[in-house]
């Protein structure tokens, strides 16, 4: 479903992808990690098109991409929820979730939003609030919410599970397969690597702009390398 | 006498009781961790205590003396610092510009002596800056010193955060969720760090969700949910607490915490 | 109380224009956090293009219409040439822009128009209208409808259509814009051309009180950024009270205190409210959230 | 190699502005002895200084002043008013006016300062307009809207006339500005300026009383402002309210903008470009406003952040 | 031969380019015409034309770059007299004769050497506005003036005469230069018990304003405006309005009107055509101001023979009854202005344009 081909992209001068490859399937679960400023923000930045590319290219669904403006990405089925959540301060939750399907009103969206409203009960209870005083885990579930909201082939969730109560992790990781099972591929970056691999199908290892590693989820959870340097274990 | 001595605190948001009712004490050396669901009221409650928000009710007291209603920058000087949930980093300084603002307080300068350029003021520069690269080690960031924060990534504010809160050689440090972002083995750091600084004898208030990290190293934990305090304890018997095994800790959670202790 | 109905008819007919010129820095503020410096050149343009577009033979309804759309393609090719090239530029650099646009288009402007004052004949003549003793005229009455048009449009716009909240939305958070799939570069692109759209519209209807020449925006967009800043940035109905109540200042203060420190009398008035509210009438009182 | 890592070491360091300016005040003279040259040039350096208030405030501590015409008018009426209706001494004056004026800013500050962005703007932008209106309006103190004539400074019983002397009067005083204002960037004071610049929260977080700063910054940069006010009424022999006009205001703001914000030699750069343009742009004629308006963009557009910084981060990033 | 520079400092644009624009036209209309006649002495005539935008500060740089870069032998220029001032000490400490087109009486009192100017001064508008009140039996009025440097000036001058007159003034009101509604102000007037009539001194779109809203609240009295407003623009921009107005002016507002033996009908004929064929504008009176002053140079330096400064500004000082458009003037060295109150007509806005009024004719 998606390629990367050597993927390059930089702040400035400074390259921090350097000839990225990587490949996401469809319907696959792929899981991304990763030290601190590995690159894989970057990455991801750089598929939904918020980040230029140097070089390289980025093939969805048989059409390159690289060159296509965000919005133009967003029609074709790529959604993100971004690090750092970046929700819309000012306006209410239901809002937020709205301007998340901007692309995609459709006849579902009242479905969808029903759906994430009960995969996150508190974003219903607080639906007419401004986004901004939601607490920090809150924000989070927005910016999930939002990126469903948008009925997305393809799914890039930059550590979700950052900031959330440890029995939402696991509804979200549960959600993730859900998603998963509707026919949804996700691309995940998650410092939790062990459960993140727990539920991927394959997953690759960023080390400073470079794929160092990659294989299945289980392949990885057992591999010793990944063990010590990003498991802890 | 405790160290840091929270009583009773409250504050609403237009009808909704953000944090209602909640005391606790922290011990020099202590870490007191505080753990909840998400819009339990813990980052609130750190608002209240550092003057950030007015309480509506409640008293903070540190080292026996009255701070409630303090301005923030007051209560730096009597000794409380704290890092942020939502990244305030100067964005537009480098790594070490920003710990260096942390060193404010232990400044010897004049506003005059900074005008007139004083000999006096290139020498507290250059303390400052070997103080700010030694905290930078500290927390691991030495060889981003002179880096603009602007481009670090994520994990390195968080310890970007802490290494400034020190920077204020505080007697409480507030910590609110340091090892966000940060992956397994990172957090492993940041755990022996806390561990540091909580030796040296200052008392650390923890807010986490990483349970490893926080059944680890706390010697107290607060469980709060929907503003009020469900259980406090020492890790051990809270984790075991159904309630918060089903309000916040969950399969996934209590598996973790379990881990923590092996 | 004649007197005092006096004032107040002729407070709003003030404040309403000013609201007018308020309204349109709205739009442009909603969706870049941008203050747009040549907001009161789009008033300009509008008054001065229905003016010689009128005394080239067209009718006032005509000539108003061109000129809207005139004045409409001037801040699509602002933000085409001038804002769009510095995309990703602090608000700080798109505000001086806007400054340098406000100094340009008054330079073509002396030269395309002239530097002379000019007027329009009042839509409904100039025959004022008795009320409890006092007069009021029928432009005013025009000035006040148009105002009252505008804020309901614009504010059903960003409240219940998806291309306002999107407007909103960029402001809020570029990236997060992006991200959703929001157009920025578009939504920017008719922020700037309903702005001037609004610009001009204040323009053709208060030219037959206020007069027009070349340089009268610079005056029209401070008042209309005080109106604008009373009420509370970004918000359309407190963009018309802010108007409205510094049109009442000033007059009340020129009639009551002193017609010399009416200004002042204006801006103390300001300065007082923003002591209580810090972000205007309708600003909002929310804790900003750390 | 050696030449490059000299080159980047040169501009990163703190006085080199400072000794450029110098060079450049040194060589004005040498290059353009009419008088005429030499007044554009001190109406550059006082500009700048009153500029340089503003670097402070808002290049630094991030807070926005649309009214810092009001301090210059009244540093500038000070030096008028003074000498003229009270026969008080023209330098003393000029010292009275700058006191004076960072009383008022103190005053105004306190209030004021607690507001934030866009709404800081309206309400200085509202000080300022209410100072040009009393000098306006105040004619029996002021002389009113044609102004009032100002009595020649002295120096320490040297009477300061003719051009070229005054050019040395202005370039003196702007090189103590600047030197003052690199001292502050490069201090403390400084550091806590530009921290609450980025985020207050965490600047106050850090001990700063956030409050106080503001108001020294705002109190400094009145200071500034008032006394190139008084030394532009003294040069001139006359002074009108225009000084401390609105137009005025945005002036010196587009000035700290154009250079660069925050930066002292940019500031400096920023003021030439708003005195010795128009002045090169006569030649135009009536199409004299739009070409500055368009430079002006053209200017903000490639150079977004302004002209020394965007340069010298140019140079910079093409350094090894 | 090397062109004969002449320097001026206008305020082309700002808040006074009504005044300043016609002024800059005019010159340079004047310096073509009198290229294309040969020029002076011998020589062409070079303007060197700046503009100052309305603000002091750049006058006075422009006076310097006059001087001292571009070396003209004279001045004809400074449109306000705030810029007029600011720009005399260039001037006089060069010793270039500088004729200021502006109006405040303290440009030419006390008198400087090298310092002339060619419109009248507020006071003596005030005097002939007040005669016109005498004779009609006017005694008490309302003002209402712009606080502008002209309309503060002017209120100024107008109140220091008023007691001469046996007229008092009973009620005293301003408005901002750019201010757009006056009711407030005339509503004010309106309540004030025995006004008899309304003085607006004031220039630019103020007394249009004023004279509008005068009419909106049905005010009868009689309304006098200054000769701030002697241009063809006033009467377009305050309508109908205007009907009944009466204002003192010079000459050239009424050329047409004026008798076959005036002396000034033929002069105000010439320059009305020419300007108006040039510009396609009606001739106001702040183009006729420029009009005198760059004669009253051109001429001064004919006679001098010469066009060495000092000597121009001799000649200049001996200048005796030039007739220009806007009066006839004789200088002299306790007299830089050389007009009296008889180069103002009294002008009533009769069916959308001046009439002269009869007393004055
Ligand atoms: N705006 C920026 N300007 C310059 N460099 C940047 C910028 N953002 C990120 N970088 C650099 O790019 C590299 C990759 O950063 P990125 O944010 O992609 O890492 P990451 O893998 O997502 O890290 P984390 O786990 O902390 O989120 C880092 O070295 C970082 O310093
Ligand atoms: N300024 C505010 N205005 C309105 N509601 C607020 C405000 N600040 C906090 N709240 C609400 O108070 C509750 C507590 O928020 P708080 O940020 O303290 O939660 P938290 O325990 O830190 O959660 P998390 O773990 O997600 O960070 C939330 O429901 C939030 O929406
Ligand atoms: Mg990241
Ligand atoms: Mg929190």
């Amino acid at each position: 479903m998606l390629t990367v081909e050597a993927i390059t992209s930089a702040y400035g001068r400074i390259n921090v992808l350097h000839e990225v490859w990587l490949e996401v399937k469809a319907g696959e679960i792929v899981a991304l990690v990763g030290s601190n400023g590995a690159g894989k923000t970057t990455l991801l930045r750089t598929l939904s098109g918020v980040q230029p590319a140097r070089s390289g290219r980025i093939v969805f669904e048989g059409e390159a991409i690289e060159r296509l403006e965000p919005h133009q990405r967003v029609v074709r089925g790529i959604s993100q929820s971004p690090e750092g959540r970046q929700v819309f301060g000012p306006l209410s939750v239901e809002d937020n979730l709205r301007l998340g399907a901007y692309r995609r009103q459709d006849a579902g969206m009242r479905a969808r939003l029903d759906h994430v409203f009960a995969l996150f009960p508190v974003l219903a209870e607080k639906r007419r609030i401004a986004a901004m005083s939601l607490s920090g885990g809150q924000q989070q579930m927005l910016a999930i919410g939002r990126a469903l909201m948008a009925a997305p082939k393809l799914l890039l969730l930059d550590e979700p599970s950052l900031g959330l109560a440890p029995l939402l992790v696991d509804q979200i990781l549960a959600a993730v397969r859900a998603l998963q099972a509707e026919g949804i591929t996700v691309l995940l970056v998650e410092q939790n690597a062990s459960a993140a691999l727990a539920i991927a199908d394959r997953g690759y290892v960023l080390e400073t702009g470079r794929v160092v590693m990659e294989g299945s989820g289980a392949a990885l959870l057992n591999d010793p390398k990944v063990r010590t340097a990003y498991l802890g274990l | 006498m405790s160290l840091l001595e929270v009583r009773d605190m409250g504050i609403s948001f237009g009808g909704l009781r953000a944090v209602d009712g909640v005391s606790f004490t922290v011990e020099a050396g202590q870490v007191f961790s505080i753990i909840g669901p998400n819009g339990a009221g813990k980052t609130t409650l750190f608002n209240l205590v550092t003057g950030i928000y007015r309480p509506s009710r409640g008293k903070v007291t540190l080292a026996g003396a009255d701070m409630t209603g303090l301005a923030p920058h007051l209560l730096v000087r009597r000794g409380m610092a704290r890092t942020f949930q939502n990244l305030q980093v100067f964005f537009r300084m480098s790594a070490v510009e920003n710990v260096m603002v942390g060193c404010h307080l232990a400044e010897r300068t004049s506003f005059l002596a900074d005008l007139l350029g004083l000999p006096s003021v290139a020498r507290q520069n250059k303390v400052t800056r070997e103080h700010a690269l030694a905290l930078l080690g500290r927390v691991g960031l030495a060889h981003l010193a002179d880096a603009s924060a602007g481009a670090l990534p994520y994990g390195a504010l968080k310890r970007l955060e802490i290494a400034r809160a020190l920077a204020a050689s505080p007697k409480v440090l507030l910590l609110d969720e340091p090892a966000a972002g940060c992956n397994a083995v990172e957090t492993e750091a940041i755990d022996h760090l806390i561990a540091d600084i909580a030796k040296a004898g200052v008392g650390v208030v923890l807010i986490e969700h990483d349970m490893k990290l926080v059944m680890k190293i706390s010697d107290r934990v607060l469980v709060l949910a929907q503003g009020r305090p469900l259980a406090e304890g020492p890790p051990r018997v809270v984790r075991e607490n159904p309630q918060v095994i089903a309000a916040y800790l969950g399969d996934h959670g209590a598996r973790e915490a379990d881990r923590a202790h092996g | 109380m004649s007197e005092f109905l006096q004032l107040v008819f002729s407070g709003l007919t003030v404040g309403a224009i000013y609201a007018l010129i308020a309204l349109g820095f709205t739009l442009i503020y909603n969706a870049s956090d941008v203050i747009n410096f040549a907001q009161g050149d789009f008033v300009m343009i509008g008054g001065m293009a229905t003016v010689f577009l009128m005394s080239a033979g067209l009718a006032l309804p005509v000539a108003a219409f061109i000129a809207v759309v005139a004045s409409v393609g001037v801040g699509l090719l602002l933000h085409r040439f001038a804002i769009e090239p510095a995309r990703g530029a602090s608000p700080v650099t798109l505000i001086m822009i806007t400054i340098g646009a406000s100094i340009f288009i008054k330079g073509v402007a002396q030269i395309v128009f002239d530097k002379q004052f000019h007027s329009l004949p009042a839509f409904s003549g100039d025959a004022p209208i008795p009320v409890g003793g006092a007069t009021l005229l029928p432009q005013s009455l025009w000035v006040l409808g148009t105002t009252l048009g505008l804020v309901v449009a614009l504010y059903l716009f960003l409240e219940h259509t998806l291309s306002g909240k999107a407007l909103l939305a960029t402001a809020a958070n570029r990236l997060a814009a992006r991200l959703v799939g929001i157009n920025v570069t578009l939504i920017l692109a008719m922020a700037f051309g309903l702005s001037a759209a609004i610009g001009a519209l204040a323009g053709v209807v208060a030219t037959p009180i206020t007069l027009t020449r070349y340089d009268i925006g610079t005056l029209f967009a401070l008042k209309g950024f005080a109106a604008a800043m009373l009420g509370g940035m970004g918000n359309p109905v407190g963009a018309v009270v802010g108007g409205l109540l510094i049109g009442l200042l000033e007059t009340f203060g020129a009639g009551y205190v002193s017609s010399t420190y009416k200004d002042a009398v204006a801006f103390l008035m300001i300065l007082f409210v923003l002591f209580f509210l810090p972000r205007g009438l309708f600003g909002g009182r929310s804790v900003e959230r750390v | 190699m050696a030449a490059t890592a000299n080159l980047s070491r040169v501009l990163r360091a703190r006085l080199t502005p400072l000794i450029v300016l110098a060079a450049l005040m040194v060589l004005v003279p040498v290059l353009a002895p009419s008088s005429f040259h030499l007044r554009v040039a001190a109406l550059v350096w006082i500009f700048a200084l009153a500029a340089l208030g503003l670097t402070i405030l808002m290049g630094y501590a991030g807070q926005v002043s649309l009214g810092h015409a009001g301090f210059v008018g009244i540093g500038a009426y000070a030096v008028a008013i003074g000498p003229a209706r009270l026969g008080l001494d023209p330098l003393l004056c000029l010292v009275l006016g700058a006191v004076l004026a960072g009383m008022i800013a103190y005053g105004v500050g306190r209030p004021i300062l607690k507001l934030k962005g866009y709404y800081l703007a309206i309400a200085t932008l509202g000080f300022g307009v209410i100072v040009a209106l009393v000098l306006h309006s105040e004619a029996e103190i002021t002389g009113g809207p044609d102004g009032m004539a100002v009595s020649r400074l002295s120096l320490f019983g040297w009477r300061v006339s003719g051009a070229l002397n005054w050019y040395w009067v202005t370039s003196g005083a702007l090189l103590i500005g600047a030197l003052l204002a690199l001292n502050i960037a490069a201090s403390p004071t400084g550091r806590a300026l530009r921290a609450l610049h980025d985020s207050e929260v965490a600047a106050a977080g850090a001990g700063i009383d956030v409050g106080a700063k503001k108001l020294a910054a705002f109190v400094v940069a009145a200071v500034y402002g008032a006394v190139a006010g008084g030394l532009l009424a003294a040069m001139n022999g006359l002074i009108t309210p225009e000084a401390a006009s609105f137009s005025h205001s945005i002036e010196l703001v587009a000035m700290v903008i154009i250079g660069g914000l925050g930066s002292v030699f940019g500031t400096v750069v920023g003021a030439a470009f708003l005195v010795v343009l128009p002045q090169m742009l006569t030649a135009l004629q009536e199409y004299e406003q739009a070409v500055l308006g368009l430079l002006i963009m053209v200017f903000m557009i490639f150079l977004p952040q302004g002209i020394v910084p965007s340069i010298r981060a140019y140079i910079l990033e093409r350094l090894p | 031969a090397d062109p004969i520079k002449i320097g001026s400092v206008v305020s082309a644009t700002g808040p006074s380019a009504f005044l300043g624009d016609p002024e800059a036209k005019t010159l340079k209309l004047y310096v073509e015409e009198l290229n294309k006649k040969g020029g002076l002495l011998g020589r062409p005539v070079e303007l060197v034309l700046y503009d100052d935008g309305g603000d002091a500060n750049k006058a006075r740089t422009f006076a310097t770059r006059l001087v001292e870069d571009d070396k003209v032998v004279a001045m004809v220029g400074g449109t306000s007299t705030g810029a007029t001032m600011a720009m005399i000490p260039v001037f006089e400490e060069a010793g270039i004769p500088f004729v200021s087109l502006a109006g405040g009486i303290e440009i030419i009192e006390p008198v400087r050497a090298f310092v002339f100017k060619t419109p009248h001064t507020d006071k003596t508008a005030c005097q002939k506005i007040f005669e016109d009140m005498k004779a009609r039996g006017i005694t008490k009025i309302g003002m209402i003036s712009g606080t502008d440097g002209f309309g503060k000036s002017m209120r100024n001058q107008c109140l220091k005469v008023v007691g001469g007159y046996n007229i008092t003034v009973l009620a005293d009101e301003t408005y901002g230069a750019t201010d757009s509604d006056m009711t407030p102000q005339l509503n004010k007037i309106k309540n004030t018990a025995g006004v008899e009539a309304v003085l607006n001194p004031g220039f630019g779109q103020g007394p249009a304003i004023v004279t509008r809203n005068y009419a909106q609240l049905g005010l009868k009295l009689p309304l006098y405006q200054s000769h701030g407003v002697a241009s063809k623009s006033f009467i377009e921009l305050a309508g109908p309005a205007a009907e009944g107005v009466r204002l003192p002016a010079p000459a050239i507002l009424v050329g047409d009107k004026l008798a076959a033996e005036d002396p000034q009908k033929a002069v105000v004929a010439g320059y009305k055509a020419s300007y108006e064929k040039a510009t396609g504008q009606s001739v106001s009176t702040f183009g006729g101001y420029g009009f005198d002053g760059i004669q009253l140079v051109t001429q001064a330096i004919d006679k001098a023979k010469s066009a060495e400064p000092k000597k121009i500004r001799d000649a200049l000082e001996a200048t005796k009854s030039y007739v220009g458009v806007t009066g006839v003037y004789s200088f002299s060295p306790t007299d830089h202005l050389g007009l009296g109150t008889d180069s103002f007509r009294m002008l009533e806005i009769r069916g959308g344009d001046w009439t002269l009024d009869a007393a004055t004719r």
